[in-house]
């Protein structure tokens, strides 16, 4: 049965991983008055790549690269539990709690870091080296805030946090919501913290040396990760989803405020980016963490 | 009846779909996906470069048809050599097109890479293309509006959902012609002289 | 120790160089210990070209030698030869002219904004603004049948007078890019990213500038008023009234706002144009239009391009060929002295910021 | 000015061009004091562009300097005749930094060597090993029709004139040829008429 559930759980955080990122094609392109492409274009893009040949062969660790990228994904999905209330679309959450998922979420930038330290390309490892500076900082705020939030409901169990707000999380404690969402956005990619694959700087960043079906897997990766991330935020902040009509609605919104935002900002450079994100977001992260804990 | 600009995505969208003739049903999809996407490498080789932009922004919008631009070699499908090549640049693009992962495409713009066009008789340009990369498709004009680049990535989308457009195995399989061509102009240093071994210093990483 | 330093070459196959050439880069880190500027890759020998060629035949090929900006190419040459062949132009003529480089500098400063706003990943701002420098060139198509390389400034005049309704038209898109502006403002120039980025970046002091012969907006970006509209005035730009907006501070933040400012006064100028518009003939009478015969004589004639001064030399030896043509653009210097001495001690992620706020443009260095 | 520039620099060639461009043409030993001269007496303190102009016929390269003066209203060009064999030329890259970028154009286009520019390496050519192309002597044509290939049908690879002068005379010949047989038929048609006549 939990097998059922698994395969279905990673069906759908595939198919609803590209199409929001067909979405945020197409949004984005709204915004910079053009038409944009077909919803379905970045599915299509990820296929294409699993269809060229790879010539290209930096040995065995290279590759492993890619594939301890997608396992800490698909494991950060499986451990998140799309639903609070009911029994399906649990995955393996009660093997695991909140600690496990916040490990598993620096997995798989690791993972690459393995992979492309042998690639030899430069601007990968630059890519890297920005990535995993950027990550500390990243983590900070966000750290902060689940862990106010985990310690405030006396839980590390996400289902059990999502289904004991009465009021949204967001609601009650802002400062922390605000705090983590600056790291969130930093997460997702988007500007300002961009730093990682800045194509004027370093082209694509770790991965420009990966061609074919590693930078499909490396696609399909972050359209997974990206919807494990955003139903997590969900369930720790938004008062998780009791259906599926209610967890697409509240993830696409928190999508869309994230695209808002980076296409407002430009980028950072990587020390401002850290600077910035261990300055703002946690001081308010902190801020609110005080708060919290004098309220209650 | 759509009017305006929808009516033009849906002739453009109509022209991709007509005539499609394939052997058997997956060679049909693995053609189609290839042809709805297409990566192209960032690389302004020559003045065409300066219609790129347009080709690719907000008014002529090239990622409606899922042509996007890409940073780096190893994730481009085609190439666009746009306009004259100077011998130096040449080696660049000889250096990149052999980069990228097969399949593989070279679009080329404006008439200077189809007979030397303005540059017919400068000393540092070639002629002819074809004799140093295969070409795909070749868009005249100098230099071409950002339509006709369009109309150009059409026809190669055509060729590639029909399954025509094979250039890199003819490069593949006459390589030493093209070789030949390459070092009768550039010397037998065809590759630029850079190596990037700076990982090997001190025993590398 | 040996392996702290990295050399890797920034270009020519690179989305943040502008155009076709590469900056070879020592780091530590991402801090760059030493740059060394490469150009060449986008060399056709237009110095050789022009001599076996006549004056017309030359003329065609000459806006080829700066993409971006075509038509100070035309002018200088045109100026040039009719220097030495002794040609005065008539006046509607040269508001044409006038009218055609303003139009030409206002598109280039908006594909200066579309690299600029990119370098800091502010995408939508460059796709904003090439589409409305589309516009510009659509104006460009009805006028002289060309989007880029138009061919219109003739040895002479221009090459045929203005279309029905083209002033009109041209009026009509000045309105809209006034409004225009304020978004780009809003979004762009006034963006706390951009000026996080953009303040302390790349300074260049006033004495260095005047030393090493810098132009266009790095010298008024450091506070000195210096065009060559103003200085040494050519066609009827002294009988137009425009400012040349300056700032002191000498860095990426400051160039980028000359050039906003030049954007509103480029856009003073196009409405004085299309006002003043004298009526006339816009061709001079010649004999011939297809022969020209150069004396044996030299001259030196400039013109301010959206980068800064573009300068020719030009030597006739008494035949109807050129005997020499030397082009000086903007970016030679720029790309080499300046940008070799700003990047020292930049990050990797400066490089775009800085080339493309010093306006470099590779096929004008080497021709 | 102009006449100090005359008595100290033995000159007689000072042309003013325009109202903001004058040219003196002084002998190769007077080059680089006349330059210190005009940049610290008159303010020409900023080096715009060195060029050089191949007079094969006169057997010498004439180089020109550019001077600016600061407020950039006026610009001096100071030129001077050097000889087109192994020429050798001072740098002016210790006194102007951006003589260094505009030397090196030179020295790869011409020739040249300017003593005391330590980067005069290639600039836009790449392991050009014929005659630097800016000299007169070299033919570019001549080049691309023994180095290139061009598509066949291109035939533009031609002297203009000499065409013309080709295409005409076929023409011409054409028109002569229509001529005659014009006159021979009618010659004909005459006789025939003549011989029916008979």
């Amino acid at each position: 049965m939990i097998l059922l559930d698994l395969v279905l759980m990673f069906i759908i955080a595939y198919t609803f991983g590209f199409l929001y990122y067909g979405l945020y094609r197409n949004i984005t392109a709204r915004f910079q008055r053009r038409f944009g492409p077909p919803v379905y274009q970045s599915f299509v893009d990820s296929i294409k790549f699993f269809l060229k040949e790879d010539s290209t062969s930096h040995g065995w660790m290279f590759y492993l690269g890619p594939i301890i990228m997608m396992s800490g994904a698909v494991m950060t999905l499986f451990f998140i539990p799309l639903f609070n209330t009911g029994e399906s679309f649990k995955g393996l959450s009660e093997y695991g709690n909140l600690f496990l998922v916040l490990y598993l979420l620096v997995l798989g930038p690791l993972g690459n870091a393995l992979g492309v330290g042998v690639g030899g390309n430069p601007f990968g490892v630059m890519g890297v080296t920005r990535g995993l500076t950027r990550l500390f900082a990243l983590e900070m705020p966000f750290y902060i805030a689940v862990i106010a939030i985990m310690s405030l409901s006396g839980s590390a169990d996400i289902t059990t946090i999502a289904t004991e707000q009465t009021t949204m999380n967001a609601i009650i404690y802002p400062l922390l919501f605000i705090g983590a969402l600056f790291s969130f956005i930093g997460m997702m990619g988007q500007s300002p913290f961009d730093v990682v694959g800045a194509p004027v700087e370093v082209y694509s960043g770790p991965a420009s040396e990966f061609s074919g079906k590693f930078l499909a897997l490396l696609m399909s990766q972050s359209a997974i990760f990206t919807f494990a991330k955003l139903v997590l935020m969900v369930d720790l902040f938004l008062g998780g989803a009791s259906g599926f009509i209610e967890l697409i609605t509240k993830t696409f919104i928190l999508f869309l405020f994230v695209i808002a935002f980076g296409s407002l900002y430009g980028r950072f450079k990587t020390p401002q980016s850290v600077d910035f994100l261990l300055k703002v977001p946690t001081i308010i992260s902190i801020v609110g963490l005080i708060l919290a804990t004098w309220s209650s | 009846m759509e009017t305006g600009f929808l009516q033009e995505q849906r002739t453009l969208e109509g022209d991709l779909n007509s005539k499609t003739s394939h052997k058997n049903s997956v060679d049909y999809l693995m053609n189609w996906f290839r042809s709805r996407s297409i990566f192209v490498l960032a690389y302004g080789t020559g003045c065409g470069a300066i219609e790129m932009p347009p080709t690719f922004t907000s008014r002529y919008d090239a990622e409606r048809l899922g042509i996007r631009g890409a940073a780096t070699p190893r994730q481009a499908d085609v190439i666009i050599v746009s306009g004259y090549c100077s011998y130096k640049t040449l080696r660049r693009i000889i250096r990149t097109y052999e980069q990228m992962s097969n399949p593989k495409y070279l679009l080329a713009l404006g008439s200077c890479t189809i007979n030397g066009g303005m540059y017919w008789d400068s000393y540092n340009t070639i002629k002819k293309l074809e004799d140093y990369l295969p070409v795909d498709m070749y868009v005249s004009g100098c230099m071409p509006r950002p339509e006709s680049i369009l109309e150009g990535f059409i026809a190669l989308q055509k060729d590639i959902s029909n399954g025509k457009a094979s250039s890199w195995q003819k490069y593949e399989d006459n390589y030493e012609f093209y070789r030949k061509n390459q070092e009768a102009v550039l010397g037998k240093t065809v590759e630029p002289s850079y190596e990037a071994d700076w990982y090997l210093y001190d025993g590398g990483l | 120790m040996e392996n702290k330093h990295i050399t890797i070459f920034h270009g020519p196959q690179h989305p943040g160089i502008t155009g076709n050439m590469s900056v070879e880069l020592d780091l530590i880190g991402e801090t760059i210990q030493k740059a060394t500027t490469h150009v060449g890759y986008l060399h056709r020998g237009f110095e050789k070209l022009v001599e076996r060629r006549t004056v017309i035949q030359a003329f065609t090929i000459v806006c080829r030698i700066c993409v971006p900006e075509p038509d100070p190419n035309e002018a200088n040459f045109a100026m040039a030869v009719e220097e030495l062949a002794g040609l005065e132009i008539t006046p509607r003529a040269s508001y044409i002219r006038v009218m055609v480089l303003e139009l030409s500098r206002l598109a280039a400063q908006f594909l200066w904004m579309a690299g600029q706003s990119g370098s800091i990943g502010l995408y939508a701002v460059g796709q904003w603004a090439i589409a409305d420098r589309d516009l510009i060139l659509d104006l460009f198509e009805e006028l002289t049948g060309a989007r880029v390389y138009h061919m219109y400034i003739y040895p002479g005049g221009v090459r045929r007078d203005l279309p029905e309704g083209f002033l009109e038209r041209v009026s009509k898109l000045l309105t809209y890019m006034k409004k225009r502006l304020k978004d780009y403002d809003d979004i762009f120039i006034n963006n706390a990213s951009f000026k996080n980025r953009a303040i302390g970046v790349g300074i260049v002091t006033k004495e260095e500038a005047i030393n090493n012969g810098y132009v266009g907006q790095i010298l008024r970006g450091c506070g000195i008023k210096a065009d060559v509209r103003k200085d040494a005035p050519y066609l009827i730009y002294n009988e137009l009234e425009f400012d040349v907006p300056t700032q002191t501070a000498g860095d990426v933040y400051a160039r980028a706002l000359v050039r906003r400012d030049e954007m509103d006064q480029g856009i003073h100028i196009l409405e004085q144009v299309v006002a003043k518009m004298p009526e006339g003939e816009v061709m001079v009478k010649m004999p011939t239009h297809r022969k020209f015969k150069l004396p044996k004589d030299d001259t030196w004639v400039k013109v301010e391009s959206a980068r800064g001064e573009f300068a020719y030399y030009m030597a006739g030896d008494g035949t109807e060929n050129i005997r020499r043509m030397q082009v000086r653009g903007p970016s030679l210097v720029h790309a080499f002295t300046l940008l070799e001495k700003l990047l020292v001690g930049a990050e990797l992620s400066d490089v775009a910021l800085i080339m493309n706020s010093l306006g470099i443009c590779p096929p004008e260095i080497e021709r | 000015m102009f006449n100090e520039i005359k008595n100290q620099f033995a000159t007689n060639d000072v042309i003013i061009k325009r109202d903001d461009l004058y040219k003196v043409s002084v002998n190769y030993e007077r080059v680089f004091s006349l330059i210190d001269f005009v940049g610290d007496s008159y303010n020409y303190k900023t080096l715009n562009a060195i060029t050089c102009t191949d007079w094969i016929e006169d057997n010498h390269f004439a180089i020109t300097y550019m001077l600016t003066t600061i407020d950039r209203r006026s610009t001096f060009m100071i030129q001077t005749m050097v000889s087109r064999e192994n020429t050798k030329i001072k740098s002016l890259s210790q006194k102007f930094k951006q003589a260094e970028i505009m030397e090196r154009d030179l020295a790869e286009m011409y020739g040249i060597d300017f003593v005391g520019n330590k980067n005069l390496k290639e600039l836009s050519l790449e392991n050009w090993v014929h005659t630097p192309p800016l000299r007169r002597e070299f033919d570019t044509l001549e080049f691309v029709n023994n180095h290139l290939t061009f598509r066949e049908g291109r035939d533009d690879n031609v002297d203009t004139k000499v065409e013309a002068k080709r295409l005409r005379a076929i023409k011409k010949a054409e028109k002569e040829a229509l001529k005659k047989a014009k006159e021979e038929a009618e010659a004909k048609k005459i006789q025939e008429e003549n011989q029916d006549g008979k």
